[in-house]
């Protein structure tokens, strides 16, 4: 399927439409924050818009993942070609982009999220200019990454995030900004030279033979999950040899930083506790998803008899992730840290589900990612409302606030519930399947892992009783409730929390062929 | 009428409620009265139309089922495409629960008209009630395991919410935090079980999963995993039914309003444990229900020797209400299936009347102390009221039958349901040789009639503790009286049987056959002609004595609280620990209470504090140290973790900071360095 | 006295040694005075030591006259670092106000 | 022992001994003056080894330039009397053991290794065949040197004469960039304002 | 002959050129006098002349001078990239106002620039050991004054100082280990050596010694660890624009010189399989050596780089663990390898130069060269930050920029020769690199400025150099197929 606008792809357009809008505020005087604001509302607005385009259009019944004919919206065009010199053969990097069922919802929580967070936004005063520009160019990167179908194009966008990430949170963020800042990057960037490493390594290890009879060795995702490609002798020529594993843990950590997973998480708290809420509310929406992409995306299918060989330990991984991120979440006295800790434990569902290599699980991995994208940007911006009005943070600090504000109690609820996987709110349905799949491969660990949900309850019941039931306290009378601008981020997030929790058919639908395939492919003829 | 219709008007049922909970909850305040008219006049036509159902499914001879997908999976390995879906099922079991959850429901409805006037949160108020009964409905009316958990927590949200209602007061925010954690303890159990099912089964139906295990298909082909499953999904109960260990949270939810209370905390809610071992009757095996029987045995004992002692008037119902809970469960336990339901039926009755008539007087006793501007006495302690008879003639007179009911004396719905569970497990241990289990049976229903009695003396008869406040007490408006009568008629036998000595012909009996256990024979309970004839057997004695037990209770009670010929007090002061425990069963709790504390407690206060300090000090211990193992995680976190990151980059730090001394600054050391890294590579080289 | 081949006939070896002696030397004085004139001229050792290195086997190796060519160019341009050697002794002697290369050292780590 | 291997040793050790002479010397003169003997012997090796241009060479620019430009050096950079001119050594140890050790390798692998030698030739004049060669196979290096002459003629008489004084747009540019992050910087020498007193000297 | 050397003296233009613009500098020295910092235009001029003399060298593959020197597409590669490292260093010398200090003598300072310059045009293509040390010492000689040009500082002249007494020892080794190979294979072109190599030479040892003094004389030009320690010294003491100078173009000449000399004597791909050859590859681990040194250099060049508070030495250290980066193209023996260093130095080129050029202009406006000098100066002049930030952000590999692809190509030529380790290694340096990056990054924007500080406003001659300099580090890093062939069309060496 094609649709272009201007004879560009719609992909292409999702993709730098934000690099317009920067450059469009960079060109703007740097007092004029009325106008920076509204342009990047209005490009991020038209991203949601083009991304809802593309769900519309969207063909649910195609395969994608390794399938290139399946692949939709696919733009595909050579980027960098090496003619062939003797002794490497032609080298090809594509510029090639298109979705199937397992970037769909993404593409969607991307350009949702960017706009919610701009709305959040809002409120920042200080260097408007540089932090909506930097915002952009995030935006870009991530919307980037869950697009690219070129291993190249998708490190590019992978690291293009880093940056603007370190600054946002540096610049704009609390009283130890430089320190979560320099943590995150450090984290990353060291996940992005493992990542590199494996991406070379594949490279010369991958080689198709054109139409032209030629060798080229290529980044084409697509090729490297043919193993009939893997060249003999090359690095991780064969199955289950050992390069190919070391390939597969060097992948892993450089996702699992990302996630992040339980031990690789340290950075995440930290980041959080000092972003600014519109960050927190992008870096727990979007940029978490992106290390469960990059493993579904790349490590699944492309050395899929590590993933087979590893997957106990993705799975135990995960589980820890899911007790510890629930445990330390308890401990916490600072909101922020404590839905912090909450996305470990969450993320970790994604990572029971997905490493039970069924399909339920991997479904449910899927929406999670969605739902947990969907509801941790909420609680971020619940946290944010009251950290406005009282620059106040810490779970102690409130009490009451359900009768100074009922509206936003109304809506924290929701989302504290949808946490907590309570049914009918979408954050159940995606545990449920997780836990579905990863029962079937993993009994006793999922058996562990669902005490999980109930130290959740805890703590976040817990929270629930501390921040909003009780007596109001004297400093917070007169406290406003959520203002138009406020709803405005709240409301379509809690209608996609509902509209999911309850029916989540639709969703399902849209990623369902793609990752059975994805499960198919991953499994067939090695386990 | 059509099938079709069938599901229509059950659908309809079911989302009334919720209608009226949306549009409460978004424009209740704006809306005349607060919306409570419509709250009310919802669940009115829920109630009527499920009592169409009700009829329907009684005159025609299946059960009816539907169902909607909710969810689609492609390519499972070895198992295909899957379908989840969300349906109905109505059976005579879904259609009895749904008249009895709608009837308590639209009672309490008016009930709270009066109660609650002029709350903070009404309009709040009502639409909570009306998303419970939504959510109650569901589980009602399911046909799947799933869509049963979905609402047993939606359930469990709804109880959240109504039992913190008042949340401004800690403790019922505690409570209603208490209820929710403990209940999801039994759900992630419950969660387990459905797990165990759906992996193997790839479906959530009933019929399904029944009609699988009949052919044979076993869990895990595992009899283990089958019993396994069973009790996880029993969890479920366990939590939500308060059975032992579970069952703390339910007299802490008296926090929440009174006619609460009724509803959720005596007459549905707390039932749909019961509701759901009855739905899943099939598939438990006999080690299964063994452990079920056992469980609900213990709840029954340990619920009952507690409420003896109770003074607060709502704590005494809840205990009570645990106590009566674990007969159920017990009665299920054992395989008298009728019997437990129905006592589910007839107590969901008489308990909301009880909770409702204790509302009355609370309500009267606030009103009364707000007269006195009287802000001490607590308005719930039955040792502040006495001689409330004279001035509350309509709460008295259907406080008397709904505590005759539930102390099983003949003409009494209880007396029906009760006289049939002591019936089967007398049956079951003549087959299996459990007798204990027959015995704790026996000896609640004596301890029940007792302590049930002992709180309508001490509430309705005797002095008063006040008579100036007598005097102001007045009794309820009609929009709470007529609630009272009602459930006090339907707590006669009439409704249930002609026979007022036995149930078994009458129409509820008879609806409520026991469907056949699709467990392999070899461990699965004992089949219902066994069961029956051994229950035919013992049921005329076990009439003769359990009327015998319920009329000693009540005369005991009598003679200690009214004719105070012996006196409690004096009982409590003269005897020994010892005595004490030879005389009476709840002797057994204090002697282990004994064994933690000093004696130095008021014996009035002994079961209280077992509670407070054993059990509730277990969870709260398991809290404790939960929450100390979080904080050494937190801790391990920012020290090993954290710590080994920070501690990499320091290392890395000082190397960089010691090489850089070698940066001396004389040319002459550079040299030497270039000098001496020539000959390490010279020498190595040359000596390859 | 009959002294060894070896000894008797000095060959290319013999020429080689006395480099290899010189070029140690001409690094222990780079490497050990302090005196930035002194370093200097075990530069020239150095070079020398190359020097004689080219013309022995110019003698006796099949290097022909290629080995007198580098030689002499390897000694213009010994002239040339000299030159430039001083002129930047001279300056550290006039910023300094000495030429021990020991206590040049501001710059370091 | 022919008159070859006795002329050989007396410069080996000569050359040797004058340049071990110059290394270990206290007194730079005596240093400045053994390291002519080491040039001087090193001519006569040449000549030995037929390459009579070279030693020609070697004793025009080494002997008569080089040396002179040290000896230069050496009084431009000293005050006083010569006698006084010591110099003590640094690194003593490690640098003679390092040395040593290469020296040793050096000779051992000289040693031990089996060159391949080519027929001596007679001992033709090399004057013509060098000066073809020059202007042949050579004449790019030929013309190479002349521009490194040239740069180093450039580079030594920039490095080596008196500062000019600066034009005004220089003049407020100072010391900051000097010495930035060393304040202490200037306490470790001896003459830390030579900079200045030069401008003003001229 | 003489039709040999007047055919090759067509051959030789660019170099003639620069000469003519070293004549023409002096000349112009001693006509402009006090006007002499015009000179520079004289200087630019010739060299604008001399790229185009170089482009119309393009695809040319021959040897002149009786197989003196080589034009082949190798040199032409490295010539360009050196002609646009002159022509930079001389627009940011105008632009310097630490040259202004001796601004009497600023017509020697561009005499030698030209000179350095011409020196390493011979270098890239020399091919005779001779002419190699000559042109050798001819930017050497050139670059010890230049180091102390500004010799009236302390720093400048101790930095000249160390260089030279490092740098006269280093070529002392060279010249003897050249003199000792040259004795063994009786050659003194690389060809002879070659052949003699491929014929078999039986004196191993004295090879080894042989190479490995020769070794250490271009490890000193590239600045490898253990020979590298000068560099930190002398790149803070040098005048700035010298300090890019000698960090980029004559790094890059270095390593042209030292590729040609491997390649052609020791690794050319075909004679691999000669027995000679072949014994001698295989006895001596060289790929693993040069591993070593590369592994030493990038991991020592970046820890010692993490504490340093003066910019220019901070960028000093990262200048030598670059090299340590390319030297690894070096150690896999490979074409690949080759090409990739060739990606790197050319891209390298570009963002060191960038990063100087920003420190050169803080110099000027700030009088400071102290990292901390760069706090807050994001505020203030947020173009020049946001610049600079750029240059680091290459420098340490990122994406979009072009170090990315320098980067990639050179651990990719790594990884796909299985040198698994050495790739580890250098993973690991750049994240230790990242750190001191980051720290100036940090100053400039993560912390807040003084109060009194004003913002720093840019002339636009100066920007548009940083804007000259941004284009092929932003360019080159989303579209590199330009540089990429051209690096590997310019593999070609003569005489393989």
């Amino acid at each position: 399927m094609e649709f272009t606008i201007f004879g560009i792809g719609i992909l292409t357009w999702l993709v730098f439409l934000p690099i317009v809008g920067m450059l469009i505020i960079l060109l703007l005087p740097g007092e004029n924050k009325t106008a920076i604001r509204w342009t990047a509302a209005g490009v991020t607005g038209l991203q949601l818009l083009l991304a809802v385009v593309v769900l519309a259009l969207f063909d649910r019944t195609a395969l994608g993942i390794n399938d290139a004919g399946s692949f939709q919206f696919v733009e595909q065009f050579e980027w960098i070609i090496v003619e062939a010199v003797p002794w490497v053969g032609k080298i090809e990097i594509m510029y090639f982009l298109g979705i199937d069922g397992l970037s769909v919802l993404m593409i969607l929580l991307t350009a949702l999220i960017s706009v919610i967070g701009v709305i959040s936004s809002w409120s920042i005063e200080q260097k408007v200019k540089g932090y909506f520009a930097l915002y952009l160019l995030l935006v870009t990167g991530m919307m980037g990454v869950f697009v690219a179908l070129d291993f190249f194009l998708f490190f590019i966008f992978w690291e293009v995030m880093l940056l603007p990430m370190y600054f946002l949170i540096g610049i704009w963020g609390g009283p130890r900004r430089e320190y979560a800042a320099i943590k995150f990057f450090i984290y990353t960037f060291f996940g992005g030279v493992l990542m590199l490493l494996v991406m070379l390594a594949l490279y010369f290890s991958v080689a198709y033979t054109n139409g032209a009879g030629e060798q080229v060795h290529t980044f084409n995702l697509l090729h490297m999950m043919n193993s009939a490609n893997f060249v003999e002798g090359s690095i991780l020529y064969g199955l289950n040899t050992t390069w190919r594993y070391v390939a597969w843990v060097a992948l892993f950590i450089s996702f699992a930083i990302k996630v992040p997973l339980f031990p690789f998480h340290t950075w995440l708290p930290d980041a959080h506790v000092e972003a600014p809420t519109p960050i927190s509310v992008i870096l727990a929406g979007v940029l978490l998803k992106l290390g469960t992409y990059g493993m579904l995306r790349i490590m699944y299918p492309i050395l899929p008899d590590g993933t087979v060989y590893f997957m106990y330990l993705m799975a135990f991984l995960g589980m820890i992730s899911i007790i510890y991120g629930a445990l330390c979440a308890m401990a916490q006295e600072d909101f922020k840290k404590l839905i912090a800790y909450s996305s470990i434990s969450h993320m970790g569902i994604v990572m029971l589900g997905m490493a039970s290599l069924t399909n339920q699980g991997t479904v449910g991995a899927v929406l999670q990612m969605f739902n947990h994208g969907t509801i941790t940007a909420m609680l971020f911006l619940i946290v944010g409302v009251l950290y406005d009005r009282t620059h106040k943070r810490g779970v102690y600090d409130f009490g009451g606030i359900a009768n100074q504000m009922p509206k936003y109690t109304g809506i924290a609820m929701v989302a504290m519930f949808a946490a907590l996987g309570l049914p009918g709110l979408s954050g159940f349905v995606s545990e449920l399947f997780s836990f579905l799949g990863a029962f079937d491969s993993f009994r006793w660990l999922t058996i562990i892992s669902v005490t999980g949900i109930i130290l959740t309850a805890a703590y976040i019941l817990w929270t629930v009783q501390r921040v909003f039931l009780g007596e109001l306290g004297d400093e917070h009378k007169g406290m406003a409730d959520l203002t138009g601008r406020e709803l405005l981020m709240f409301v379509p997030l809690l209608i996609i929390v509902i509209f999911l929790g309850v029916y989540p058919g639709p969703a399902i639908e849209l990623m369902n062929a793609s990752l059975s395939h994805l499960v198919d492919f991953v499994n067939g003829g090695i386990r | 009428m059509g099938l079709d219709t069938l599901i229509l008007l059950s659908l309809i049922v079911l989302f009334l409620p919720l209608a009226g909970f949306a549009v409460l909850v978004f424009f209740g305040k704006r809306l005349p009265r607060q919306g409570d008219w419509l709250a009310t006049g919802l669940v009115t036509v829920s109630l009527l139309l499920s009592l169409v159902i009700l009829f329907a499914r009684l005159t025609s001879p299946e059960s009816v089922t539907a169902g909607w997908t909710w969810a689609q999976f492609g390519g499972i390995p070895g198992i295909g495409e899957v379908t989840v879906e969300l349906g109905i099922l109505i059976d005579n079991l879904s259609a009895i629960m749904l008249v009895v959850v709608a009837l308590i429901s639209t009672l309490v409805h008016f009930f709270s008209m009066g109660y609650l006037e002029g709350d903070v949160r009404y309009s709040r108020y009502f639409a909570y009630l009306g998303f419970f009964t939504f959510s109650m409905i569901g589980i009602v009316l399911t046909h799947n395991l799933l869509m049963m958990y979905i609402f047993w927590e939606l359930v469990g949200l709804s109880s959240y919410l109504l039992i913190g209602h008042w949340y401004e007061k800690k403790s019922a925010s505690n409570a209603a935090m208490k209820a929710f954690i403990v209940n999801r303890i039994g759900d992630a159990g419950m969660f387990i079980g459905i797990m165990i099912i759906f992996v193997h089964f790839a479906t959530f139906s009933f019929d399904a999963i029944f009609s699988a295990v009949a052919a044979g298909n076993l869990p895990f082909e595992s009899q283990a995993w089958l019993t396994a499953a069973g009790v996880l999904i029993f969890c479920g109960a366990i939590g939500k039914s308060a059975q032992f260990p579970l069952h703390v949270w339910l007299p802490d939810a008296m926090e929440g309003p009174t006619p609460v209370s009724a509803l959720i905390h005596a007459a549905t809610m707390v039932a749909a444990g019961v509701f759901l071992v009855a739905r899943m009757f099939p598939l438990f095996t006999a080690d299964a229900l063994l452990v079920i029987a056992y469980v609900g045995a213990a709840t029954a004992l340990l619920a009952a020797t507690i409420a003896i002692t109770q003074y607060d008037i709502k704590k005494v119902l809840a205990w009570s209400t645990i106590s009566q809970l674990g007969y159920m469960i017990l009665a299920l336990g054992v395989g008298a299936y009728a019997a437990g339901f129905m006592h589910l039926v007839t107590h969901a009755a008489f308990k909301a009347g009880l909770f409702l008539g204790s509302g009355a007087v609370i309500y009267a006793m606030h009103a009364a102390l707000h007269k006195q501007h009287d802000h001490d006495t607590d308005a719930q302690d039955i040792r502040n009221m006495g001689g409330l008879r004279s001035r509350m003639p309509v709460t008295y007179w259907t406080f008397l039958i709904f505590t005759l009911a539930i102390s099983g004396i003949p003409l009494t719905s209880g007396f029906l349901s009760k006289d049939e569970i002591l019936a089967g497990t007398l049956a079951f241990s003549t087959l299996n040789g459990h007798w204990l289990l027959p015995l704790i049976a026996f000896g609640v229903a004596g301890m029940t009639a007792f302590y049930m009695f002992r709180l309508l003396i001490l509430t309705f008869h005797g002095k008063p503790a006040d008579s100036k406040r007598l005097s102001m007490i007045r009794e309820v408006p009609g929009v709470m009286a007529i609630p009272l009568i009602i459930l006090a008629a339907l707590s006669t036998f009439i409704f249930y049987s002609f026979n007022p000595l036995g149930a078994s012909s009458g129409w509820l009996f008879q609806a409520l056959a026991r469907p056949a256990s699709v467990v392999p024979e070899a461990f699965a309970p004992a089949t219902w002609p066994v069961f029956y004839e051994a229950i035919s057997r013992v049921h005329t004695p076990v009439m003769i004595l359990s009327i015998i037990i319920a009329v000693a209770g009540v005369a005991f009670a009598w003679l200690v609280y009214e004719r105070r010929s012996v006196s409690a007090d004096k009982m409590a002061g003269v005897m020994g620990p010892l005595y004490r425990g030879s005389r009476n069963k709840w002797y057994f709790d204090e002697m282990y209470e004994a064994v933690f504390v000093n004696g130095t407690l008021a014996l009035t206060r002994i079961s209280n504090w077992f509670d407070f300090n054993v059990i509730d000090g277990i969870v709260n211990g398991a809290g404790t140290v939960t929450r100390g193992v979080s904080k050494i995680s937190g801790w391990i976190d920012n020290v090993f973790i954290d710590g080994l990151v920070n501690f990499l980059a320091n290392i890395t730090g000082s190397i960089g900071m010691r090489m850089r001394k070698i940066q001396t600054g004389s040319v002459q050391n550079y040299l030497v360095f270039g000098v001496f890294g020539f000959l390490i590579i010279t020498i190595v080289l040359l000596s390859i | 006295m009959v002294l060894p081949e070896w000894l008797a006939e000095p060959g290319l070896n013999h020429f080689l040694v006395v480099s290899a002696v010189l070029f140690s030397l001409g690094l222990l004085a780079v490497i050990s005075r302090r005196n930035i004139i002194l370093v200097l001229m075990g530069i020239e050792l150095i070079l020398n030591a190359a020097n004689l290195n080219f013309v022995a086997f110019s003698r006796y190796g099949s290097l022909s006259l290629d080995g007198h060519m580098i030689a002499l160019f390897v000694i213009i341009i010994a002239a040339a670092e000299a030159a430039v050697a001083l002129a930047i002794a001279l300056n550290i002697y006039n910023r300094f106000g000495s030429v021990d290369v020991e206590l040049i050292s501001e710059l370091k780590e | 022992m022919d008159l070859f291997a006795v002329v050989f040793y007396l410069f080996a050790i000569l050359i040797i001994g004058s340049a071990t002479l110059m290394v270990f010397s206290k007194n730079i003169v005596h240093s400045a003056f053994a390291l002519m003997f080491t040039l001087g012997g090193l001519a006569v090796f040449y000549a030995l080894l037929y390459a009579g241009f070279v030693a020609v060479t070697q004793l025009l620019v080494y002997v008569g330039g080089i040396l002179v430009l040290i000896l230069f050096g050496v009084m431009l950079t000293t005050q006083g009397y010569f006698e006084k001119v010591k110099t003590r050594t640094v690194n003593l140890v490690p640098a003679t053991i390092f040395t040593a050790i290469v020296g040793v390798l050096l000779i051992s692998v000289f040693v031990s290794t089996d060159w391949t030698l080519a027929p001596l030739r007679d001992g033709e004049s090399t004057m013509t065949a060098l000066g073809e060669l020059l202007m042949t196979d050579f004449m790019l290096p030929f013309q190479v040197a002349g521009v490194l002459l040239l740069l180093a003629m450039i580079g030594a008489v920039l490095m080596a004469s008196r500062t000019r004084t600066p034009k005004s747009p220089g003049s407020s540019y100072g010391s900051p960039v000097s010495s930035p992050d060393s304040p202490d910087s200037s306490s470790q020498s001896p003459d830390s304002s030579s900079a200045g007193e030069e401008s003003h000297k001229t | 002959m003489a039709e040999h050397i007047i055919e090759s003296i067509f051959r030789f233009l660019p170099e003639i050129a620069l000469t003519v613009t070293l004549v023409a500098a002096v000349v112009a020295d001693l006509i402009l006098k006090e006007r002499n910092r015009n000179v520079a235009w004289v200087v630019l001029a010739g060299l604008v002349v001399t790229a185009l003399l170089v482009l119309r060298q393009a695809g040319w593959n021959e040897s002149i001078f009786s197989d003196m020197i080589a034009v082949d597409p190798f040199a032409v590669f490295f010539k360009m990239l050196l002609v646009i490292a002159g022509l930079f260093i001389v627009l940011f010398s105008v632009k310097s106002r630490e040259l202004e200090q001796n601004i009497t003598r600023i017509g020697e300072y561009y005499m030698l620039i030209t000179g350095v310059i011409f020196g390493m045009f011979l270098m890239v293509g020399a091919t005779n050991l001779l002419l190699m040390y000559l042109a050798f010492e001819l930017t050497s000689i050139s670059s010890y004054v230049l180091a102390g040009f500004t010799k009236s500082l302390r720093k400048s002249a101790e930095a000249s100082m160390k260089y030279i007494i490092y740098g006269a020892v280093s070529s002392g080794f060279l010249i003897y280990g050249i003199s000792m190979l040259v004795g063994i294979t009786g050659a003194i072109d690389i060809y002879g050596v070659r052949d003699a190599l491929q014929a078999g030479v039986e004196q191993q040892s004295a090879l080894y010694v042989a190479v490995i003094m020769i070794i250490v004389g271009f490890s000193y030009k590239i600045t490898a660890v253990p020979f590298h320690f000068w560099a930190p010294d002398v790149y803070e003491g040098a005048p700035v624009t010298i300090t890019t100078f000698l960090a980029t173009a004559s790094k890059v000449a270095g390593f042209a010189m030292m590729i040609r000399f491997f390649r052609i004597s020791f690794m050319e791909s075909g004679a691999l399989s000669v027995p000679g050859l072949d014994g001698f590859i295989a006895i001596v681990p060289w790929n693993i050596i040069l591993a070593i040194f590369a592994a030493l250099t990038m991991l020592a060049a970046n820890l010692m780089a993490l504490w340093q508070e003066n910019i220019k030495r901070l960028l000093a250290y990262s200048s030598i663990a670059h090299a340590g980066f390319i030297l690894m193209g070096l150690a896999l023996l490979t074409d690949e390898g080759i090409s990739a260093m060739m990606i790197y130095l050319a891209i390298y080129l570009f963002m060191n130069m960038g990063a100087f050029f920003v420190v050169l202009l803080v110099t000027n406006k700030l009088d400071s060269e102290l990292i901390s000098a760069y706090e807050g100066l994001g505020h203030r002049s947020p173009f020049l930050s946001v610049a600079m930030t750029i240059f680091l952000v290459a420098l340490a590999g990122f994406p979009p920029t072009a170090g990315f692809i320098a980067k990639v190509y050179i651990f990719g030529a790594t990884v796909s020769a299985g040198w698994i380790w050495l790739v580890a290694v250098a993973g690991l340096a750049t994240i230790i690199s990242l750190f001191y990056y980051i720290r100036v990054v940090r100053n400039m924007f993560l912390v807040d400025p003084e109060e009194s500080s004003e913002p720093v406003i840019l002339d636009y001659g100066s920007t548009a150099i940083l804007v000259l300099l941004l284009i092929p580090v932003l360019l080159l890093g989303v579209y590199f197929t330009p540089i990429v062939t051209w690096a590997k069309d310019a593999v070609t060496m003569f005489g393989m």
